[in-house]
């Protein structure tokens, strides 16, 4: 897989989030696409060893933004770094139909990432949208000022509605369009949740080794037995197609 | 004929099993994909796609994989459609150089089988026989791919297959000894190694993670060790798999005896066109072409064979 | 009896073959001098010296250590004084906890030779036999340290010192038969593993550097699938050894199966204090005592012992 | 073994070669004495994994310094780093006898840096010495201008005189005392060179595992058989002890 080596024009802290900004002109980048990106490889060192994906979480064809939480090395390194190595846009993104009418997109704490160059997207196509994000508390709920009229939830009630992102919306069977992106059981409730007549949508988030379809260590089980490729066939995948 | 790839003035070209190989690099089996083929037209010698076996398999349930100290551990379950849709979309790997093909079965009958259906099918070059995998005939165990099962399952193969070279992939366990029950049943060739046996603990959530084969640079000391010890022992080429990152690495395993050299967990994480130029670099530096390599070591230390005495 | 070591409310200890240890930390051996002790108290809860053998060794010329990826191979060469300069050194390492002494020979007789020294020292609480050594007997290859000579070498050694725990341990390859004789021979706990044969090459020098064992962090993955499935097949304790680092790896070995659990490489560049630190605050977080690991995964996968299907 | 945290309070280059100070108060030190030294280990990577030796150039009792060439992955990181971990001082350094009368001091290429704080203990003491560099050339040389008097050789006589640091000294049977490091073979020829009558001591560059005596990685060959490890009874050793 080819890396870039890129500097961090910028790098701003958003609640419990890390905002970084990379230079970037070979677009274009489609809303759910990902990169697979890590702080130095060889020969600097060879530990940790694999790159780590993440969403695209803007990109205005110069400059490309990645935000993201610390949670292991990977991230923890990156949240240091000064060069970062990244790939191309990869993965299959959102489909945008305007012919659905109505969509609702659901972001559970850092899965609000795809959902603002979507939420453009959406805009310069005049899909008319509403935006719902949950998160555990207020701190990381701070990344929703970057999402203008998002309606709100956190698990403690310090923010917005006391609950799970569902609980901020009504009902989503109204939506013509569903789309989501959190942690596999909040992707597995927003399923439910859109019923059968939206077209939904779930980003899922699967351990990755190559991100270009080369190992099948990302695979998520699909309906009717075996186990797709989360980085080729995904992260984005209709509702339907997982077995979950 | 070999042709000869020119690259800086440099010679690449290497000759394995008779196949001429532009340069010494081959994609290790299972870590490159159909998809990801635009990316590297110009680097490999030969392809070798993902181990097919007799009959689909949907491979091993999420997690598959766990990163581990400069190295992962997979557990993917020879995850492939079947030898039958594999050579419906074998035609992607046609990159105008020598195509391998990697197979694995649960049974002695299982790879004569596979070696028989590609024995008629002229893309394919050679074969490679995955001894590695746990063979349902012993019990699962992987440990019973000792000598008498390699030599009987390469005997078995080198009948079924007679117009095309038979390539055997050892794992590190007993690798000398299976290295010559494979050459004395008529292996043309050597892969050494496959993935060592790991196991990786979520300490926190108190659960096995992934249990598989360890790759990656972690274990490229054990690979070359592998590779140096077979190379002594046999006549056959040897392939040598484990660790490489760096052009540097590949000539480490050339000078360790390797004739031609699998890139496999690197990449994922490395462009392999560095790779070549890096190792493009160092045959300039050192005057040698690619095929030089092999036997070039300048001074075996005594006692460097056999056992040495660590610790 | 077991002392038990209160950390911040946490009960560290552990039995070993009935000897109890304030903590599961042991170093393991040829890795901690008798200089380097004044830096290490309260951690360990069994001092491990460097392997003696009957006569003194000078050990290999150097270059003795190469660094790898996340590693290092060694090639030491068992250097020590002799069996008898080493007990007059044994005092220095008494920190008040039990001692136990790692013995090598070339030949049965010179285990059994070193077992009957040893046999009379109170100062020794258990004997560890290093058998990952190649074996003279066997015309120096490392791979006859198979199950038969596993089982002679430790019968004679048991037979030598009735009144002292002796440990078998044992290399990656083969861990497993290795394990089911050293115990049906009459060791009462296991060690494993020791360092994997490894090679490394200077390729611009065009020159084998180091031919030695493996060891840090690199192999942990192959030392912890080693772990569980020998603790899967034996009724004696198992000490973990191979690339712990951390707390959390400690943890994991002890889930794996492991009773208690060596630092070797780790201790040249952190402080063990930290390690044990670590390892305190894991237990504080599970609320398991040390001795409660054992046996404490919450879940094992199917298809997780035996032979997994990797690639 | 023991490693503390500490920020790089400068970096300056040198000539050829890379000057940190850090912050150490946990005197004193030896001249001669060395400490193991990296820029990240645990949990940040495992790789590089191993610390290097490096001895000490300067100390004042706050401020420590190191002075190293760029040889490679430990050195490159080193020389990026913002913080880096240490030892405390370690190993046996030259020692100081006033009766033997004065000395000499040789430094090839590197090799100098041990020879500082050696000639200001010497110069506290009241010994009179001469320092002789011997560099590739006059890069690494500007190193120099930190050893006031000092004669320069070098190999391509781009500075001083052209040759080696030996060729820079008329002959140094006069000395009492000889000091040197460098790499080996210019230990050697310097111990040849010394003759019967001067104590001569050598500072010996081996791969350290350690750096404390535990692994047993550091050793020199000694006269009568065997070996000794430089990093506990070394890395200075009385020139007569070595078997080279
Ligand atoms: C397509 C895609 C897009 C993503 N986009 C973003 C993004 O924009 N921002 C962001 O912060 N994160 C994103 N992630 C998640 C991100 O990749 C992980 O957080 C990252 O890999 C963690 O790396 P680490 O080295 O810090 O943690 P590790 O050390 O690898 O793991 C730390 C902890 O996180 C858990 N963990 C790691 N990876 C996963 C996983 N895939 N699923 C479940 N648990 C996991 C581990 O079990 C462990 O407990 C995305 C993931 C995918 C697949
Ligand atoms: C007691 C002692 C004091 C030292 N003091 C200093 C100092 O003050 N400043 C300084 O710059 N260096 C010093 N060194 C040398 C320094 O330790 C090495 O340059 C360093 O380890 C190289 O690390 P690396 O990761 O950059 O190179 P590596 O990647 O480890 O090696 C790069 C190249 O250097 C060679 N090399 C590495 N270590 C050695 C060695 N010990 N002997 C011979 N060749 C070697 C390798 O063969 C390789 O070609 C000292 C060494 C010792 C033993
Ligand atoms: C420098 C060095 C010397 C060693 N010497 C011995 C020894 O004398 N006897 C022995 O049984 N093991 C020896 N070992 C192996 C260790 O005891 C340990 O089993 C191995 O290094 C794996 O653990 P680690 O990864 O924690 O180092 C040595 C290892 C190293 C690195
Ligand atoms: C994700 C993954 C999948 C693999 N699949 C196969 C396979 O299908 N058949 C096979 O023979 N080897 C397989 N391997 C092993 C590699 O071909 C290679 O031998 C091994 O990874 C060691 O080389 P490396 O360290 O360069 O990766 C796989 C390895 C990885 C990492
Ligand atoms: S991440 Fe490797 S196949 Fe998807
Ligand atoms: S560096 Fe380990 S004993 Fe000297």
């Amino acid at each position: 897989m080819k890396f870039y080596s890129v500097r961090v024009e910028e790098r701003e802290e958003l609640g419990s989030y890390t905002l970084l900004r990379y230079p970037w002109t070979d677009g274009p980048v489609e809303p759910g696409q990902f990169v697979m990106a890590r702080a130095a490889g060889y020969p600097a060192t060879l530990d940790p060893f694999l790159a780590r994906p993440f969403s695209f979480y803007d990109y205005d064809g110069r400059i490309a933004s990645l935000l993201f939480e610390v949670r292991g090395r990977g991230t923890a390194l990156l949240d240091l770094a000064s060069t970062i190595e990244v790939t191309g846009p990869l993965g299959k993104g959102f489909r945008i139909d305007p012919g659905l009418g109505s969509a609702a997109l659901l972001g559970g704490g850092i899965g609000v990432v795809p959902l603002k160059i979507l939420g453009r997207r959406l805009d310069a196509v005049g899909i008319p949208h509403d935006i719902y994000l949950g998160f555990a508390d207020a701190k990381p709920a701070a990344v929703a000022r970057d999402f203008p009229g998002a309606e709100v939830a956190t698990m403690d009630g310090s923010e917005g509605t006391h609950g799970t992102v569902l609980d901020a919306t009504d009902s989503l069977e109204g939506y013509g369009a569903v789309y989501a992106c959190g942690p596999n059981p909040m992707l597995a409730a927003v399923k439910r949740a859109a019923g059968p007549n939206s077209l939904c949508q779930l980003s899922v988030e699967e351990r990755m080794g190559c991100g270009n379809g080369s190992c099948n260590g990302c695979v998520v089980p699909v309906r009717g037995g075996g186990f797709i490729r989360s980085c080729i066939e995904g992260p984005v995948f209709h509702s339907d197609v997982l077995a979950w | 004929m070999v042709v000869r790839e020119q690259k800086a003035g440099v010679d690449l070209a290497v000759e394995l099993c008779g196949l001429p190989l532009r340069t010494p690099l081959i994609p290790a089996s299972g870590t490159l994909s159909k998809e990801a083929l635009g990316e590297v037209e110009d680097v490999y010698g030969a392809m070798l796609p993902k181990t097919t076996t007799p009959a689909a398999r949907a491979g091993n349930p999420p997690p598959r994989i766990a990163e581990t100290a400069a190295g992962m551990v997979n557990s993917i379950g020879l995850q492939n459609p079947g030898v039958h849709g594999f050579l419906q979309g074998l035609d992607a790997f046609d990159l105008g150089v020598p195509i391998l093909v990697s197979v694995a079965g649960d049974t002695v009958d299982e790879f004569t089988l596979l070696c028989e259906i590609l024995a008629g099918d002229d893309r394919v070059s050679a074969i490679e026989l995955n001894l590695s995998c746990p063979n349902v005939e012993c019990g699962g165990l992987a440990f019973c791919a000792g000598p008498a099962s390699v030599e009987q399952v390469v005997a078995a193969c080198r009948t079924a297959v007679p117009g095309k070279p038979i390539l055997a992939k050892l794992t590190n366990e007993g690798v000398v000894e299976n290295a010559r029950a494979a050459e004395s049943a008529g292996a043309e060739g050597l892969t050494v190694i496959n993935t060592l046996p790991a196991l990786t603990i979520d300490a926190h959530a108190r659960k096995v993670l992934v249990r598989g084969g360890l790759s990656g640079p972690a274990i490229k000391p054990i690979a070359l060790r592998a590779v140096y010890d077979v190379s002594a022992v046999v006549n056959v080429p040897v392939i040598g798999s484990g660790g490489v990152v760096s052009g540097t690495d590949v000539a480490e395993f050339m000078l360790a005896g390797a004739t031609a050299v699998q890139v496999g967990t690197a990449s994922f994480v490395r462009d392999p066109h560095e790779i070549l130029d890096e190792f493009t670099a160092y045959l300039k530096e050192s005057g040698l072409g690619a095929a030089e390599l092999k036997g070039a070591l300048r001074s075996v230390r005594s006692g460097m064979t056999g056992g040495q005495i660590s610790g």
